[in-house]
Order: structure tokens, then C-alpha cells, then sequence
């Protein structure tokens, strides 16, 4: 059996604190767009958080992942730092990307994320790669590429999931559906009743799971990463999930309905988790109000020196094209 | 069987009138005004339908003409335009709206070698009347992978027609020609122009294919520009002029079939000729302009070596000072002129 | 049920001789090919027959295919003239595509082949249009996207698929498989005991039959079509097979037996349904020699009148690109 | 953890011998020497193993190295490309073989908006050291969709390398280079000249990037040419010289980065130019190269217009004799140099 996270003091907080982490993050972005401080569009994944923290619970620090144009939560959750991925929204020179990729190209090679995409269903060839180069590397490493329901429409989700199952590779494709692709229905797009049917074509194993809740999320990636690394092959995971923002800034919401939206706020992963959390005994409502000060001062202070960091400069755009 | 082909429309006559709107209503009123007349012409895409577009183009026109004929897809891009070169060769004549035309990468197989070679491969069989829309261009801080100008990989393919409309009118004009032409045609908008606005005629209007236009006439040198630069241009044009300047400005529109007379003509006018893209410089859709220029007998009416404008060799970064350092603003056209000009 | 084909005298004789056209057509081309007579490439179906025929017997004319690089039984089963085809290959003027086309770009729209490809996968989005068409058109036509093993590996195949069941078209995704994509073996690829499994995935009934006997291929056509001229949707159809001959000239044959390729040779198609035909009273041996024999001077005829015919001129290159 | 890159070879010193063999071996001999250096080198593509490649450059290596890193996919070049910029980002180096450059367009999304601007748009986080090996090219009668010259759609793209070799030795030299190299480089090869013979030097040697290689110097005209043009270029010169019009022949080999100083020099020398690519004709290579040769000083120099000698601006045609008219052929070289030294 696996841990019981909401059991454990430490990974309870920690969980509590990354779930924190998105939402205040995400939060701030959104204030700084609205604000005018922010430049280009956003995608935000409150409402998702539980998916990406409970994927990330079952990684080491040198797995890989693969990430979307929704990234943030996937960047935190693997490890990132706030303040460096702050900066990069902020186009700063300290960001991740010294400002040259912004929100949807954001990355943190260093704790295994090898980017944001802003292609749909881009980063899932490239998981199948990562994955690959680990099992001729030998290092047992696992790589997970997150995608959205809506990427499984594209070829490249396709060839990435058939490439995987061939050769076996130690990858877990983990789809975060949020019930929609922008505005198509993943229930209208692909005829299924759940995603995870998919997996069979593909001759790899295939679950669904309450993507509101860390620990189905971790239970599901832990058994994948588990068979993964042991050389059982690929796995496909769908968590059930929603996102509470429009998919972009220019969204008017006219595919779905208020009551839909307010139904989902109702399954807010957050007090879902604090509520098991207190129930199971790993946390104390003062470790609770601890954890999201905590991360409130923690935000703050990302944004505070973000703020302040020097911009980005065009000086060097001409020889950062190719590496030496 | 016969696979019907629907016979090209012809313009109602125009009534001179025209209303001012955006270059998006204008592409909108465009579609419209095409599917009201034939039931052959739909549109399809990703969120074309209730959610109105990425970029808000088609807007409410589901409501107006139903989801069968304002069809939202799947995030797929190969196979949506692999299903307008089938429905276009069984008597269908489809707009299939692609985000953005960085996404047209995922399609380039239905795009080059299906749709533009089909007609010629099959001896002329089939046509393929089909019509691609995608917004190019930065300027919006979506950073590398949503910013391409990638017209010149499309103007590289014989068989495909690729259009690139930079006034509302000509984005009503040229869409409603790209519909009624037998051939695939890629008409690529820009992002920044959608919210732009413009006198546009009413009615059920065409602007040509392959014909450039020339809204400004100089005798000092020749811009030629496209997209969004040409705006940039006209205004360059008018800080040149107060500084006794005078430039002609040229927007081919069609970049293929390409207006070269127009081009060589108002190049010999002038002597000096000055290129402006928005695309990366190297084998941008410019290189084409100055080969053809320097190899026509326009060559020895040239006074000063031929100067070209474009955007860096780079991707599109996403912070705002270095997104706009990397494409020609009109400071860049202004001072690219004044040198050319004071130079030789 | 189902017409029993070879205990129909029409329908028995017609089949036998689209297969002997197929088999015949191929063996002259292959011939021409050996001699130095015909130019490019080449794939022979020589062993495939089958499948052609007892898909297209299900069709109506002005019903549409797409075909693959392997597409001289397709083009010959929907009903084009083996001389325009022979004339195409030996680049005349008369070919269905002016010369211009060859083997792999063969179509007769006047028969609803929408064409040949030299793109694996291309045709299978491009029937979903061709069935996209006739449902707005609201003709009943069905469109069969005939495709191989192969091409289930591209991302081509899948999107083409989605569409189709998102929008319950009127279209057959038809898998001539015939266990190799070149030397990549179907079952290596794909990890999965049969293709139809790979249906599921998307919500739409899949089959798996013999593809070396017409019935077994005419019966799962005919019940996709119907049902897709019902407004059912679309049918995925495995047909297993075998090709004889390697995947084109510059084949060693390495990665397959000779015994694998003698045991296939054993369940030759043609002698196959003769034998059906004789046991059910469809065919006499008399019928049987008859059809063979006018076929082979149907083909011959076919060779020397394409042989005669003008060669394809370079006069008109230019202005045949574009339609006006 | 640390995302490890391999770090450059470098290359042993030459030994100054050579051997004859065909362009083909001479690839199969630059991947068998640079996967015996280093383990993370290995080939990734459809029937690159027992098959032994589409067109056998390959060959036998599967039994030499192993199925491990001689790596048969499914067909799946937009997966396969995937593959490899993950595993080119996570310490491997994949030389990924397209079976025909056609398919590149499959691949189009990984090549262009992943591999090529990876480095750029993650700030310089991580490198994308992979190889992209296809051929290109027409005269083998395999039509539309199995013959065209795209290099042009990746020289417009920031971030790719794109190399064309027109020898046996450069096919080595250039390829052992290319997979030295920290970005993704993509190396067109040619279906005609595959089974071409040449002298290519033993052992671990280089041709470097960005390095244009002149086989040929005269006064009257300088030759532009590329991948199979190169050789016909040089046909064409020892007629001309024949009929006393001494050329200089320049090839490129490197497309991006390009070597523009030795053509401006060439050019200036010989103040007449002719620009000779397989390509079709609109915004092939070559029309980068004439506009970067009338923008430069070089221009000063011309004693006639630039001319271009390419591809016709039509899909390849299946008919041998309609293929061949598609694209120069020696004679048309002669008879453009002829014309532009006469003339002029
Ligand atoms: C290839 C491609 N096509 C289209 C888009 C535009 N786009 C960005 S996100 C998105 C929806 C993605 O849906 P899903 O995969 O479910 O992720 P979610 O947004 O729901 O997190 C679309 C259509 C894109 N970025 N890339
Ligand atoms: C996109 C693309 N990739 C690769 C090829 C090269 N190729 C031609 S046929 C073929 C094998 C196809 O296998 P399958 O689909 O099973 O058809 P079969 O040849 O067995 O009839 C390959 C790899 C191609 N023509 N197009
Ligand atoms: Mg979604
Ligand atoms: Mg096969």
C-alpha cells in the first residue's frame, strides 16, 4: 500500500504548501495582468492544483516531466523556484528564461522540468525522448508528460503514446482533463466514456482518478513511476479535474455554465485536502493556518524581489540563438 | 459520379458604399457574406464555433448559420486540413481557421503535399478549392512558438496561392476572392491588425488576386512591405515626407501569384528600393522581391544596392522591449529610408 | 445476411476478375519494371487482392476511396480502365494523370477514387472530408480510407479517426494488414493482438477478418457501410494479409522468412475463392478458365494500347499547376 | 540533477590519407565513427535497422552497433522528432533519419517551433545537440510527394543549422561536424548522389560548418550551386572552359550559417553571378543568396544582373522526361553562363 500523505505530517505540508503555492501564485499573476503589470496571455490552473502535487509527490528530483501551456502548477510541484518563475512572467533577466519565454515556455532543468509548451501535445514526443534517453543511460529514471484532455485530439500525442508503448520506455502519460480543450467538450470530442479507454489501443494500462484529490493522483503515479522504473513500460493516467478561470484572458465562458463552474468550486482540492488532512490527524488546523501563511509570506516575497530584479535586454538576442 | 466543384462566384456589382469596422468584422462580414450565397462554403476549426474564435474572428456567426456550417474540431490540426482537401475535392469549399500559424507546422503535410500538389499530381483531375486562415505576426508577448511570420515556407510551395491582407478592405477583398478561387489559398492575417479599423466596401465586394496595391506614391525611393508593416510604412512615409522625403509605398497583398510589374515598375520610378518585413531576414519572403529585382531589368535603374528590413534571425522572445526590438518599427523604417535616400 | 458472393454466378465472376485484373496488372508492371521499361518505384499488392475486392463489391460507385502507395488494386476493385492506369505508369498522356502522377498519385474521381499517396496516412484525414462532404451534402455517400498496418503509426491516421467519431461520419477506416510497415513488423509496432483493439479508443466498432477471403472482407464492409449510410458513423476494419512481394525494388527481404513468406503464398486469395466458388455452384470450371483468360487478354490489350499512346509533354508545366 | 550534455568531440588529427567510396558509405562511415567515440551518439528512424534504410545508408550497422542505437521506429517521423529533441535535451545525441525530406513536413512542429528555438526560448537553459539526416531531391521518378528541395523552409528558421553536401568527403566530414555540434543541425543529403563515388579522407576528420568549399576558380563568372547542382555546375564549367568562359564555382555546403564572405569575394572577382539551385525557383535558397549579394558592397561590383537558374515552380512530375525539364540540367547551365558572359 501506498503512503497515506494526509497521515503524514510532513507530506501533508508539503503537499498543502505546493497546492498554496499554485493558487497564490497563479492568484498574483492574475492581479498583475489585471493590473496591466503582466504582458502577453496566461493560462491559469486554480481549481487543478491537486494534479500536479500529487504527480510530483511520486517523482524524484531527476525525473522529468513535460508541461503545457498551464504550467505553472507543474513547475512549482516539480520544485521550481517562485521567485525565478515570477521573474520570468515579469520579463526579467533572473527568470528562468531571462525573460525570453515567459509563462508558457517556462522551465526548471534543474529539478527535471524540461518546459512549458505552447504547443498542445508538444511536450509528449518529447517525454517519450526523455524517457528513452534514461533507459539507454541506464539511470532509471521516469519521465511524466502532462497534457490536457484536448491534446489527446493531436497527431503528436499519438505518436509520442505509440512510440512509449513499443519500446516500453519507463513514461507516464498523466492527462489532466478539466473536462474541456479551450471550448470543446472532451466528453463530445472523443466519444469515450473515460479517457483512460484510450490506454487499451495502445496495449499499455490505463486509470482514471479524482484529480481533485492528491492522493488518488499520487496513488495512480506511484503504482506508473513504480512499473516505470521496475521496466514495466508506459502508463496512461486521466485525473479528472476542472479549471475555475476562462482558458485564457480572452475566454467568455459561453460553453459552460455558471452552475457547472460553481459545482467545481464546490470540490475545492485545497479544503478537500485540509479537511482529510485534520480527519486523518497528519495535520493540526494550526499547521494548516501555518502552511498558508507561510506561503503567502514565501509569494509575497517572490514577487517583491521579482519586482525589483533588472529587466531583460536585448543586448545578446542575435547570439542566444544557437549554443556554443 | 462527377465531383462537383461549386462554379466561382462572381462579385455582385459594387455599390461604391462602405462602412467603417474593424479588419476582424471584415474578415467576418467576408465569411458571411460567402456562406449566405453558397451553401458549399463552411467554416471549420478549433472554438470557431461558440466560443467565437481565439481571436474572436468568427464571433457569433454559429449563431447566425449553425454549428454544421460553423464546425468546431478537435485540437488537430493535420486532420482538419486533411478534411478540407477531402471535403474540397467532393464539392465542398471549406475556410479552415488555424489559430495561429505556428500551427501550421502540424498541418504542413495536408498543406504541401496534399493540397498544393493534388491538382497538378492528378493531371488536373481535381480541383481543390480550399481556403487556409491563420494570424501571424508578434506584438502580442505570446512569445516564440505564437508569434511566426511564416509566409515565406508557403509562397516556397507551387501550387498553394498565399495572400496577406494589411487594410480591413482588403481583408474582406482578398478573403472573399481566396473563396471563390479553385486552388488552395493561404490567407494569413495579423494579429495586431484585427482590432485595427478601415473603411470597407459593403456588399458582396473582391479585391484581386495578384494585384499589389500602391497607396502612396513618391518619387525618392520605393517601399515595398507586407502585413503589419505596411501600416508602419505609410507612417514611416509620412515622417519622411516632412522631412522632404517623398517614398512610394507598395503592398503586394498576393505574395503569389506575386504583382512583380507593379513592383519593377515603381522601383524604376524611384532607383531605391527599400524591403520590409516583418518575418526573420534570412529567406524571408523580401529575399524573393530583391532576387527578382535584381535580376529584371529594373537592375539598371537602381542607384543604391538594394536594402532590406527585417525582423532578427531569432525566435520571438516573450519580454515586450525585446519582442519589439526583434521586428522593424517605424523609427527603423524612417531611419533605413533617410540613410538610403541621403546616402546615394 | 449477407449475399453469398461465390454462390452468385454475377457477383462470383466479377470478383475473380477484379482479383486476376489486380494480380495480372501488377505482374506486367513488375515485369515492365525488370525490363527497364517503367521508371520510379514500385509496390506490388500481388497476394493483397482480396481485400480490394471485397471492400469495393460493398461500394457504390459514386461512393469515394483513398488509397495508399499500394494502390493499383484499389484504383482496378472501384472500377478504373487498366489502360489509363498502365498508361500512367508508363508516363503517357492518356494516364489518369497526364503523366504527371505515376503509380503512387494514380486516382479515377469518375470511379470515387480520390487517389493514391505517397504519404503514408495522408488519405485517411482526407476520406474523413470526402465523408465530412457527403453528410453536408446530404448524398449518402460513404467514403473507405483503405491503409496499412503502417499507417497506424502516424499521427495522421489518428486525427483523421477522431474527427471522424466526433462527427459519426460516414466513413471505413480500412486496415490491409499485411503485418509489415516496410520491415517493421504490426505486431512489434503495436503492441496489441489485433488492430481492432485500437477502435475502441475511439468509440467506434472495429473487426478484425481474413483478409485473403472476399466474403470475410465484403460482410464487414458492407455492414460498416450500411451502417455508415445510416448516419451510424464510422467502422474500423482490420483485414489481415500478406504482400509477396517486398515492399518495393529496393527490398532484401531482410527482416521477414522465407517459410513466412511460402506460408502466405499457401493461402493465395485467387485459387482460395476459385475453390469457394466451385463448392458453392457460383462458378463452373469452365467459368473460372474463362475469366481468367479474358482478363489476361483484357491486360494485354491494355499494355499495348497504353504502350501506343503519346508520351506525357513538358509543354504546359507551368499553367497546369494551378486550376482556373 | 544535472542535465548532461556530451560534450563536443574533437576531432583526431588527419591522418591525410584517403579511400574511394560512395557518398552513401561515407555517411554509414561518419555515424559508425562517431558512435565508437561516444556511446550517447545513436540513429533513430523507420527501417533504419535490418531493412538498412530506405535508401541503405544505414546498411549493416544494426549488426555492428547493435538495435539499441540503430533504433527501428514505427512511422511517426512528428513522434520520432519528438524523440529525439527529448533525448537530445536530457544527455543523448539522436541523428534522426527521415526517409525522404518530403516527410519533414510530418516532423514540422518538433523541428521548427521545439528543436530550433529550445535553446533560445528556455534562456539558455538547455542545448538540442541532434542530427536531422534526409534526402532530398528529384530524378529517381518517385513524383510529387517524394522529391522536393525544401531546404529553404529550414534556413528561414532561427535555431536549425542546415548543411548540404554535394561530395562523398563533405557527406562525411560535414555530417561528423554536424553531430559535434550543440544545436540541431539538419543535414540534406541527395537520392542522386548516393552511389556517387568520391576521395573521402580515413578516420575521424571534419569538414567545419560554415565553411563554403570553391572546386573551381575562373575570372568570367562565379557558379552558386547547391547539392546535386554542384556537380552539374562543375560539368558545366569544363564545357564552358572548353569555349574559353572560365567559371569559379562556389558551393556553399553550409546553408546556415552561410559563408557569405566567400561568395562576396568570388563575386566581386568575377563581377558576374549565376545562381544554380534544384529548388524551385520562389524563395529557394538562391534568393537569399542574391539578395545578400545586391544589399552588400559586392553590389558595386556587378557587371550584369544576378541570375538564377532553378527548379520550375511546379510539383515534381513523374514522367522522366517531364522530371528532368522540372530542374537545371548541365546544358542549361552552360547555356545561362554562356548568355550571361557573352551578354554582359
Ligand atoms: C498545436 C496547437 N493547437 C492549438 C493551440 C491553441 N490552444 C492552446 S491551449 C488549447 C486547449 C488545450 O486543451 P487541453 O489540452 O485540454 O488543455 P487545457 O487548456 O484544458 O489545460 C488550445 C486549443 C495550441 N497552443 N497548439
Ligand atoms: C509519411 C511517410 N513516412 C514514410 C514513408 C515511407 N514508406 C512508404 S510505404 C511505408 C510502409 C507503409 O506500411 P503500411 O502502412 O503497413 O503499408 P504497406 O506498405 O504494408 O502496404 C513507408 C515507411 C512515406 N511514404 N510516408
Ligand atoms: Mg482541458
Ligand atoms: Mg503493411
Amino acid at each position: 500500500m501506498n503512503t497515506q500523505i494526509v497521515a503524514n505530517r510532513e507530506l501533508a505540508a508539503a503537499s498543502l504548501a505546493t497546492m498554496w503555492k499554485i493558487r497564490r501564485f497563479e492568484e498574483a499573476v492574475e492581479d498583475l495582468y489585471g493590473r496591466g503589470l503582466m504582458h502577453g496571455t496566461m493560462h491559469l490552473s486554480i481549481g487543478q492544483e491537486a494534479v500536479p502535487t500529487g504527480a510530483c509527490l511520486a517523482l524524484n528530483k531527476d525525473d522529468y516531466i513535460t508541461s503545457t501551456h498551464r504550467g505553472h502548477g507543474h513547475c512549482i510541484a516539480k520544485g521550481a523556484d517562485m521567485e525565478r518563475m515570477m521573474a520570468e512572467l515579469l520579463a526579467k533577466e533572473t527568470g528562468y528564461c531571462r525573460g525570453r519565454g515567459g509563462s508558457m515556455h517556462i522551465a526548471d532543468t534543474a529539478t527535471g522540468n524540461l518546459g512549458a509548451n505552447g504547443i498542445v501535445a508538444g511536450g509528449v514526443p518529447i517525454a517519450t525522448g526523455a524517457a528513452l534517453s534514461a533507459k539507454m543511460r541506464g539511470t532509471k529514471q521516469v519521465a511524466v508528460s502532462f497534457h490536457g484532455d484536448g491534446a489527446m485530439g493531436e497527431g503528436a500525442w499519438h505518436e509520442g503514446v505509440v512510440l512509449a508503448a513499443m519500446w516500453q520506455l519507463p513514461v507516464v502519460f498523466l492527462c489532466e482533463n478539466n473536462l474541456y480543450g479551450m471550448s470543446m467538450s472532451s466528453e463530445k470530442a472523443f466519444n469515450l466514456d473515460q479517457l483512460s479507454d484510450r490506454a487499451k489501443g495502445y496495449g499499455i494500462p490505463g486509470v482514471t482518478v479524482d484529480g481533485n484529490d492528491v492522493q488518488a493522483v499520487y496513488d495512480a503515479t506511484k503504482e506508473a513511476v513504480d512499473r516505470a522504473r521496475a521496466g514495466g513500460g508506459p502508463t496512461f493516467i486521466e485525473a479528472k479535474t476542472y479549471r475555475w478561470r476562462g482558458h485564457s484572458k480572452s475566454d467568455k465562458n459561453l460553453y459552460r455554465t455558471r452552475d457547472e463552474i460553481d459545482e467545481w468550486r464546490g470540490k475545492d482540492p485545497i479544503p478537500l485536502f485540509e479537511a482529510q488532512a485534520l480527519a486523518a490527524g497528519g495535520l493540526t488546523q494550526a499547521d494548516i493556518d501555518a502552511v498558508r501563511d507561510n506561503v503567502r509570506t514565501e509569494l509575497r516575497s517572490a514577487v517583491q524581489r521579482a519586482n525589483a530584479a533588472p529587466d531583460a535586454t536585448a543586448d545578446d538576442l542575435l547570439s542566444a540563438v544557437y549554443a556554443r | 459520379m462527377t465531383i462537383e466543384t461549386t462554379a466561382a462566384q462572381t462579385a455582385a456589382p459594387a455599390t461604391g458604399e462602405t462602412v467603417t469596422m474593424t479588419y476582424s468584422e471584415a474578415v467576418r462580414d467576408a465569411m458571411r457574406i460567402a456562406m449566405a450565397k453558397d451553401p458549399a462554403v463552411f467554416i471549420m476549426g478549433e472554438d470557431v464555433g461558440t466560443y467565437g474564435g481565439a481571436f474572436g474572428v468568427t464571433g457569433e456567426l454559429i449563431n447566425e448559420i449553425g454549428p454544421d456550417r460553423v464546425r468546431d474540431t478537435t485540437i488537430s490540426e493535420l486532420g482538419i486540413m486533411g478534411a478540407g482537401v477531402g471535403a474540397a475535392m467532393t464539392g465542398m469549399r471549406p475556410i479552415v481557421e488555424i489559430q495561429f500559424s505556428d500551427f501550421t507546422a502540424q498541418a504542413m503535410d495536408q498543406i504541401a503535399n496534399q493540397a498544393a500538389k493534388i491538382h497538378f499530381m492528378l493531371g488536373g483531375a481535381v480541383n481543390v478549392p480550399m481556403v487556409i486562415r491563420a494570424p501571424g505576426g508578434s506584438g502580442t508577448g505570446a512569445a516564440a512558438q505564437h508569434s511566426q511570420s511564416l509566409e515565406a515556407w508557403f509562397v516556397h510551395i507551387p501550387g498553394l496561392k498565399v495572400v496577406m491582407p494589411a487594410t480591413a478592405d482588403d481583408a474582406k477583398g482578398l478573403l472573399l476572392s481566396a473563396i471563390d478561387d479553385p486552388n488552395p489559398v493561404m490567407v494569413i492575417e495579423h494579429k495586431l491588425l484585427y482590432k485595427t479599423s478601415g473603411e470597407v466596401r459593403t456588399g458582396d465586394i473582391r479585391t484581386p488576386l495578384g494585384v499589389a496595391a500602391v497607396p502612396r506614391e513618391g518619387k525618392d525611393l520605393t517601399i515595398i512591405a507586407t502585413g503589419v508593416e505596411v501600416s508602419r510604412a505609410l507612417e514611416a512615409a509620412e515622417i519622411l515626407a516632412a522631412d522632404g522625403i517623398e517614398a512610394t509605398v507598395v503592398d503586394p497583398r498576393t505574395l503569389k501569384p506575386l504583382d512583380s510589374d507593379t513592383i519593377l515598375r515603381t522601383v524604376k520610378a524611384t532607383g531605391r528600393v527599400l524591403l520590409v518585413q516583418e518575418a526573420v531576414r534570412t529567406l524571408g519572403f523580401m529575399s524573393e522581391v530583391s532576387a527578382i529585382i535584381s535580376e529584371s531589368d529594373a537592375f539598371g535603374y537602381l542607384r543604391a544596392p538594394i536594402k532590406r528590413l527585417a525582423g532578427l534571425d531569432i525566435p520571438i522572445p516573450y519580454a515586450p522591449k525585446l519582442e519589439r526590438a526583434s521586428v522593424p518599427q517605424v523609427e527603423d523604417i524612417v531611419a533605413a529610408a533617410t540613410d538610403l535616400v541621403r546616402k546615394w
